[in-house]
């Protein structure tokens, strides 16, 4: 590539403050980005990568202040240049991608209108050339009714369909910088791969640079050339994408390198009479609210699924996005009532009537997608992770304190942290909290739901690694929902594809993870590369399935 | 911690203002509020008086202060009744949903449809004329406005993960409204009650002016307002002073209360 | 979308049927009959009886609420015991009166109340927004009887630009129909103003805080277009459920802008005949004020996908 | 009769346009420019012959003979003559018509009208079951519409009523309910005799051509109007009084009238039926100083139940309670007073000084050492409070009659029937009785003075003072003169 031409982008000794209490969150950081070029920055959640990239845009927090440094876009230096040229340079020459594609794009706004708005501001073009340049975007991005979809909203699209819908309006301006900000963290591992292919094609076809920020190294790894290691404001590492995954350098790339997911060994698990949990051709209707008037239709999510749970088995739920992994948690779990089928706990119909039912209600525990929204923020951790014991018949007080404290060590949150709330917590800190609160009574079946989705590397795997621990010292079973494949290969020892519904395959990990069977299941695992360890630090890219790799061949 | 805002530092300073006048004001004020005076009646401002007298020559500023305590109590108290009651609507109607739902909604409609005059008439004749009348009836008036907009904030609180879980722990259902559903309408509602103190004090005010308000001559700044109305040509600052402290307090009560707000945001106190 | 109406409006029968048993009960609670007031003190005990049966007030309750109710289905809602009209026709023409003033004046006050509202939460907690926050209470503050006699004395005897006193429909002489409307018009504005503004700054901050005012940012839209393009109209929804709200409330009542600027709409209607116990115009329209209400939140709830397409009507 | 139009006030609608029958006090103001009866009020008080042109009564005191006056003619041009007179006594007469007087003249309390026959065409003749007093102040009562002569097309086919088609000084013009009356001029009307206006009576000239009543219950509203221009003439409070009459456009004219204000007192009261703890709160009352705060230095204090410009005020009406806070003190001693609480009712209406009378009463019996509490009632509710006789005090006011026998009658009668009455003492209720049937003039100043007498030393209410009629005019309208709280706009001209 362009190594040699002058930079399109420099950040030079970049340090941003936070005005009240004058710490350092990005510290002394310099890097450049050529023409034309894809540069990944990764690290630890809090390192600053999103102040580092807002600040090329200049949007500073207003809370955060700018110590010293400059950023030279194009040789202009974004911090003293007029509100005027900065306007001028957002969206047309730098544009901008963030994470969350659902919030991302105006609720009340037509589509149309929204990917008008750049290209009127910043083009010489009547409104028919616009309308003929969106159109043609909109169908290079593969939306199926280009006219129908300008005049939509985009709550009428998918989540993945918002993301390309995002690109779209920043890619039509051509802009010379694209900033990609975990651009697909909400997306299943399907579309994400569909997004990003995108995204490189676009931005190939315009000589289109991109700064991408991303907690997944398999991602950075496969698209960028250039890799920004960041911890705590600082730059710790950076250098071409090959070389620093096989020779990681600074202790803490080696860190994140070494908290990718591996497979581990097969366990052998007790034979046991009655599975835990049986469910038998269970179905979930959704809606279908009787009015005066109209009967809705219901909205059918599972379509008589069928599995068991044996005691101490981890069984693993993948699938795409709505494809009824929640759903199936919650009918085992109680929160979602079931239109057909039967769930047996331990042998017995759950049934609030029956005397099994406290039974079951005392022993299946389930930890919520959103660590966040699980946890009442108006409660501090102790009682968050005390309020189970509550219902434990005759527990003394200081018993239920001491099985606080002895299950927050557990965690690794022991102390000081029972009188802190939730929103004081780091994400993976919540997640714990979480964990610890499903586990603190001593259930024998947990439901996980997605525990892990929303942290970054090195926090995964601690909360995987401490998920683990538990499972072993305290021999639950567990129903481990997510899309997130490395992490299943890590943790399951069954695995059970979901699509659309109703269960598509289901197997042993290894049978699944090495001889999958269904189409639906290959085009997962082929969708995304994982990182297997070269042993020596470094890790490489591998592909699950071999037309994944037939992808690779083709940079 | 963070800096307090000056738009709060006003809010604060301003109530902490009423809350000392209406302290001393309980205890001591520079005339008997009560007293009349022929000689002395619709004095302008003076040395002697320095907001003047009324109609009866009773000292503006006495009574002002006077009435400081009463209005301020006859709001605390209507507020106090229509959150506490509007909540516990609002709560079990929205968390339990369906018929129970429906019901009391239907209720809670009817009654914000009814005029707050006629309420508070059928309820003074029922009470008597009194303070307790008027708080009653301009409590049970807001009580529905309240259930409303609580209900409201507790449906979308139900949709919440933390609800399942509680679920999933095996609470009960109303273990799980008084633990985990009221405390998170906290915020909605001190903004609510904050704006509603000052409909208090206005609403108590449109009540003397139809006839209905506090027997005076006990004061309050409503019944001020409204009884200076007659001689807004002649003595202007009859009405000027008790506008002015309601105003003010408004003020003071809003800005508060946004910054009440704020800090119970965790999305803001995170920062 | 029709179907949805219907189904609203069927639903708000309970509602209705509530209002009509509650207010029918609640009035003859309080104290005082129309018998009495129309005596005053010369009510000796034998005349008292025979108004009170030529007014049939002499049955009992449930059958009084019988007759009325029956009378009620077929769309007859009586006759005022103190002016002896029918009720019905009596109280379509007062509410067209109010209407007129209601709607106007708070079309106005959205029109200025709102942009305002968002300017001050774009600059939060500057000195504008302080100053707009303070107006804004101070004008809430002010309660309308005292409002609208200054505007009274100031346009109406100060400088001589309005008529003082009287009304005339707008039907019969525009001008001056429009003229007698506008100080009752300015000072409902003027006191709506501080509610729709407050309401508006809030909503207007919770949306300026969302990703898509950042990436609206990011294309390079000047701060006008950001703010009104895209903040504004998400901003608008929790306003506009307020609207209807403050629609529906002022409809019934408005009587003391009516008395003080003797315009002869419904709210005063409702008041004088409280006062007078003239149960039956009570009644009408006290059901016909509830009915409004349901009426104006229908169309607000019909409208509201237009300011947010994500929620559908149904 | 002048081209100009005359606006005045009034501060609620009138109920119907149906003579003595779905009425109040603003009704029977306007109704009596549109209608008159055979008989009327004067000036004073009196009784004499309006549509009538004179009045015979029979030695036996039971045969009332009217004559009529020549060429008076009704709205639509018929004249009037005494087959009309029947034809509306007939009407007034069925209970259909719900007349409000029909109770006073069908033999219900007492007086009844038992033949009434028309003659010839100028001659009615009413024969009454027993001789008394005030039959022709019966007929002449406003609120009895003044027992108008109306034409046979003012009801519609069906009886109901229509307009009034009357034979006063003026036609009803467009009425727009809530808003506003209009009263046009009537070209052809007939003036009873005199030189000068006379009460109801006298000359009743309509010199403009039209006049118009404006609904407009706001005082404030009212002053800002008159000050504006846009009002002509209208009643005021008065602390309006002084700030209006010093307007240079505007004038103020002021009145006595037979309303009596004052402080209604239950005398079954467990406390207060101690009548030397009544005369203690009376005693304990400066009735001057109250007077003028609450009249704003216009009215002047009167205890009687006769009001001051009554004929039958005299020397002895003049003694009424003397302020004495030492022996109110000693009376509450002797009552053996121990600080019970009394409270008094009052409504803030602002037609009547009831509120201010109380907060200043109040203060007054608190010095003394009276625990005198106030409660503010809707009126409604206070009239209620009123009829059923439960209250410990109200101040209240009572509507205006000419004659003082009707005054008394008002206030006094046996509880137990009447619980609205406020005295019952029994020798005063048979001299009530009596005033009523005496004529002579007298006679029946002495059976007032003793009355009277008695009513101030039993204190069953305590009379402040009279009502002042304050009306305010622009002073480009002439002849506006204040008269038993009820404005005529005959006789009243406009400048230009
Ligand atoms: N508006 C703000 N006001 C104050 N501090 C802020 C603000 N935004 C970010 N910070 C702080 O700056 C630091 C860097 O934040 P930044 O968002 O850049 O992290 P990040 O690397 O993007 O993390 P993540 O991977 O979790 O998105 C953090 O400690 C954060 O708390
Ligand atoms: N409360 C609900 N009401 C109506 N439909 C729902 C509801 N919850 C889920 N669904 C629908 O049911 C289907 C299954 O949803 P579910 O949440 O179980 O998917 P999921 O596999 O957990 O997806 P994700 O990976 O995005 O969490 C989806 O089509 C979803 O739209
Ligand atoms: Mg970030
Ligand atoms: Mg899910």
């Amino acid at each position: 590539m362009a190594e040699n031409s002058t930079p399109l982008l420099s950040v030079d000794k970049l340090t941003l403050a936070i005005n009240s209490t004058g710490k350092r969150v990005v510290n002394d950081v310099s890097f450049s980005v050529s023409p034309g070029e894809m540069v990944g920055i990764v690290g630890e959640s809090g390192s600053g990568k999103t102040l580092a990239a807002r600040a090329i845009m200049g949007f500073i927090p207003p809370a955060v202040r700018r110590i010293s440094g400059a950023i030279r876009f194009e040789g202009h230096d974004v911090m003293t240049m007029a509100p005027k040229a900065l306007r001028e340079m957002r969206g047309a020459r730098v544009g901008m991608v963030f994470q969350e594609p659902m919030t991302s794009l105006n609720p009340s706004m037509l589509i149309g209108q929204q990917l008008d708005e750049g290209l009127a501001l910043h083009r010489r073009l009547s409104a028919a050339e616009r309308k003929a340049l969106i159109l043609d975007m909109l169908r290079r991005i593969g939306i199926r009714d280009p006219e129908g979809a300008l005049t939509s909203y985009p709550h009428q699209f998918s989540g993945g369909m918002r993301q390309r819908i995002m690109l779209a309006s920043v890619m039509l301006l051509k802009p010379a910088l694209l900033l990609a900000d975990e651009p697909t963290t909400a997306l299943d591992a399907v579309v994400q791969r569909e997004v990003l292919e995108l995204m490189v094609d676009l931005t190939k076809a315009n000589n289109t640079a991109v700064l991408m920020i991303s907690h997944d190294l398999g991602m950075i790894a496969r698209y960028c050339s250039r890799i920004i290691v960041m911890q705590q404001g600082d730059v710790v590492e950076q250098g071409l994408a090959q070389d620093l995954l096989a020779r990681p350098q600074h202790p803490y790339t080696r860190k994140l390198l070494a908290a990718m997911p591996l497979r581990g060994p097969v366990r052998d698990l007790p034979k046991a009479d009655t599975p835990i949990v049986s469910v038998r051709d269970l179905t979930v209707d959704y809606g279908g609210r009787q009015g005066f008037f109209r009967k809705e239709a219901p909205k059918r999510a599972l379509h008589g699924v069928s599995i068991d749970v044996q005691p101490g088995e981890v069984v693993a739920v993948v699938g795409g996005s709505g494809s009824g992994k929640t759903t199936l948690g919650g009918a085992i779990a109680g929160l979602v009532k079931p239109s057909g089928g039967e769930i047996r706990f331990n042998g017995k119909p759950i049934d609030r009537s029956e005397t099994a039912y406290w039974d079951y209600r005392l022993n299946c525990q389930m930890v919520f997608q959103d660590p966040y929204s699980s946890l009442d923020p108006r409660m501090t951790i102790g009682d968050l992770v005390g309020e189970p014991l509550r219902l434990v018949p005759g527990m003394a007080r200081a018993e239920k304190a001491r099985r606080v404290q002895e299950v927050l060590t557990e965690v690794g949150l022991a102390e000081g942290f029972a009188s802190r709330y939730p929103h004081e917590l780091s994400g993976g800190q919540r997640q714990r909290i979480a964990i610890a609160r499903a586990v603190v009574r001593r259930p024998s079946f947990v439901i996980a739901d997605e525990p892990v989705s929303a942290l970054d590397v090195t926090v995964r795997a601690q909360v995987l690694e401490l998920f683990a621990e538990l499972q072993r010292k305290h021999g639950f079973s567990c129903l481990f929902i997510s899309h997130d494949l490395g992490v299943v290969e890590q943790v399951a020892d069954r695995v059970i594809v979901m699509h659309e519904g109703r269960i598509v395959e289901e197997g042993s990990r290894d049978a699944i993870f090495d001889n999958p069977r269904h189409d639906y299941t290959r085009k997962l695992l082929s969708a995304v590369p994982g990182l297997e360890s070269t042993g020596d630090g470094g890790v490489r890219l591998f592909w699950r399935l071999s037309d994944g790799a037939g992808e690779a061949a083709r940079t | 911690m963070k800096r307090l805002a000056p738009n709060a530092l006003l809010g604060g300073f301003l109530i902490g203002t009423l809350i000392v006048v209406a302290l001393i004001g309980a205890v001591w004020t520079p005339y008997d509020p009560l007293q009349l005076s022929f000689r002395a009646k619709l004095a302008a401002p003076s040395a002697a008086h320095w907001l003047g007298t009324d109609e009866f020559g009773r000292d503006v500023g006495s009574r002002l202060m006077a009435g400081a305590a009463t209005s301020a109590w006859i709001s605390l108290l209507t507020v106090t009744l229509a959150v506490v009651f509007g909540t516990a609507i609002g709560v079990v109607s929205g968390y339990v949903r369906g018929w129970f739902d429906r019901i009391v909604m239907a209720f809670n409609d009817a009654l914000l449809a009814f005029p707050g005059i006629l309420l508070a008439l059928g309820l003074l004749a029922v009470l008597g004329a009194n303070k307790y009348g008027i708080i009653a009836a301009l409590g049970i008036a807001y009580t529905p406005s309240v259930a409303r907009i609580v209900r409201g904030a507790v449906l979308s609180l139900r949709e919440r993960e933390f609800i399942a879980a509680s679920r999933v722990m095996g609470n009960s259902e109303l273990f799980t409204m008084a633990r985990h559903i009221l405390p998170n309408c906290i915020a909605p509602l001190t903004v609510l009650a904050t704006s509603m103190f000052g409909y208090v004090l206005l609403a108590e005010s449109a009540l003397s002016f139809l006839g209905l308000g506090v027997p005076p001559p006990a004061p309050t700044w409503g019944n001020m307002l409204a009884g200076s109305r007659p001689y807004i040509g002649q003595a202007v600052w009859l009405g000027i002073f008790p506008g002015l402290c309601i105003s003010l307090t408004l003020l003071g009560i809003n800005l508060l209360g946004d910054a009440v707000r704020d800090r119970l945001d965790p999305r803001m106190r995170g920062m | 979308m029709l179907r949805f109406a219907l189904t609203r409006i069927l639903m708000a029968l309970p509602t209705l049927l509530i209002v009509a048993v509650s207010v029918f009960v609640l009035i003859r609670l309080i104290p005082g009959d129309p018998a009495q007031l129309m005596l005053g003190d010369l009510a000796d005990p034998a005349s008292l009886a025979d108004l009170r049966g030529r007014l049939g007030l002499d049955k009992s309750l449930p059958v009084q609420f019988g007759i009325w109710f029956g009378n009620l289905l077929h769309g007859d809602l009586g006759q005022s015991i103190s002016s002896q009209q029918a009720v019905l026709p009596l109280i379509l023409q007062r509410f067209w009166i109010s209407a007129q003033i209601v709607l106007v004046a708070v079309l106005l006050a959205v029109l200025v109340a709102v942009p305002a509202g968002v300017i001050a939460a774009w600059r939060q907690n500057s000195s504008l927004d302080l100053g707009l926050v303070g107006l804004a209470t101070l004008l809430l503050s002010i309660p309308t009887f005292w409002l609208g006699l200054l505007l009274l004395l100031f346009f109406g005897l100060k400088l001589e630009w309005l008529p003082v006193v009287g009304y005339v429909s707008i039907s019969e002489d525009a001008t001056r129909g429009i003229l007698y409307l506008v100080m009752p018009i300015m000072t409902l504005f003027l006191h709506e103003i501080g509610v729709l503004l407050r309401m508006a700054r809030a909503s207007t901050l919770e949306v300026l805080r969302l990703d898509y005012i950042t990436h609206a940012r990011a294309k390079g839209l000047s701060e006008g277009a950001v703010l009104w393009r895209h903040a504004f109209k998400n901003a608008f929804g929790p306003t506009w459920t307020l609207i209807g709200l403050v629609l529906g409330n002022l409809l019934g009542g408005i009587a003391v802008v009516e008395t003080v600027f003797t315009i002869p709409g419904l709210g005063r209607l409702l008041v004088d005949s409280i006062f007078a116990r003239d149960y039956p115009v009570i009644q009408g329209c006290l059901l016909f004020v509830a009915f409004t209400y349901v009426v104006v939140n229908l169309v607000i709830d019909l409208c509201y996908p237009i300011f947010d397409p994500r929620v559908t009507a149904q | 009769v002048q081209a100009q139009t005359l606006t005045a006030v009034l501060n609620a609608d009138m109920r119907s346009s149906n003579p003595g029958v779905n009425r109040d006090d603003n009704t029977d103001t306007v109704v009596l420019h549109i209608v008159e009866g055979l008989v009327g009020y004067d000036e004073g008080g009196s009784v004499g012959p309006l549509l009538a042109e004179k009045v015979d009564l029979s030695q036996d005191g039971k045969t009332y003979t009217f004559t009529l006056r020549k060429g008076v003619k009704f709205h639509n041009g018929a004249e009037l003559t005494s087959a009309d007179v029947l034809w509306s006594w007939t009407r007034y007469m069925d209970p259909k018509t719900d007349w409000r007087c029909l109770g006073d003249l069908d033999g219900r309390n007492g007086l009844k009208v038992v033949s009434a026959t028309a003659p010839d065409a100028n001659t009615f003749v009413m024969e009454l079951n027993a001789p008394n007093a005030l039959f022709l102040d019966t007929l002449a009562r406003t609120d009895c519409g003044g027992t108008a002569i109306i034409h046979k097309d003012s009801v519609k086919a069906d009886g109901s009523w229509d307009k009034p088609i009357g034979t006063g000084p003026f036609k009803l013009g467009e009425w727009k309910r809530g808003q506003s009356i209009q009263l046009l001029a009537y070209e052809g009307y007939v003036s009873p005799k005199g030189a000068t206006r006379d009460g109801m009576l006298g000359s009743k000239r309509p010199l403009v051509k039209e006049a118009r009543f404006m609904v407009i219950p706001d005082a404030a509203t009212v002053k800002a109007g008159l000050m504006a221009g846009s009002l002509d003439i209208a009643s005021v409070p008065e602390i309006d009084a002084a700030e209006l009459k010093a307007h240079p456009k505007l004038n103020v004219v002021t009145g006595t009238n037979p309303v009596r204000h004052g402080m209604i007192i239950q005398t079954r009261d467990p406390v207060l039926k101690n009548v030397k703890l009544r005369q203690a709160i009376a005693a304990s009352i400066d009735f001057p100083e109250l007077v003028a705060n609450v009249t704003n230095n216009l009215g002047q204090p009167n205890n009687s139940p006769i009001y001051m410009t009554s004929k039958y005020f005299g020397e002895a009406e003049k003694q009424g309670f003397k302020y004495d806070p030492a022996l109110a003190k000693k009376l509450l001693q002797e009552a053996g007073y121990k600080g019970e609480k009394i409270t008094i009712l009052a409504n803030k209406r602002s037609t009547a000084p009831s509120f201010n009378t109380a907060v200043i009463a109040q203060q007054m019996m608190q010095a003394v050492g009276i625990n005198a509490d106030i409660e503010v009632l809707e009126w409604a509710t206070q009239l209620d409070r009123y009829n059923k006789g439960n209250y410990q005090m109200e101040a209240f006011s009572y509507s205006g009659r000419f004659d003082p026998a009707l005054g008394f009658e008002q206030i006094s009668g046996p509880k137990d029937k009447q619980p609205r009455k406020v005295w019952e003492d029994p020798e005063a209720l048979a001299l009530i009785d009596k005033s009523m049937v005496v004529a002579d003039v007298t006679e029946r100043q002495k059976i007032f003075d003793d009355l009277h007498k008695r009513f101030i030393e039993q204190v069953p209410t305590i009379f402040t003072h009279n009502d002042v009629d304050i009306v305010a005019h622009s002073k480009r309208v002439s002849g506006v003169k204040p008269w038993m709280s009820k404005l005529r706009l005959w006789e009243v001209g406009v400048a230009n």
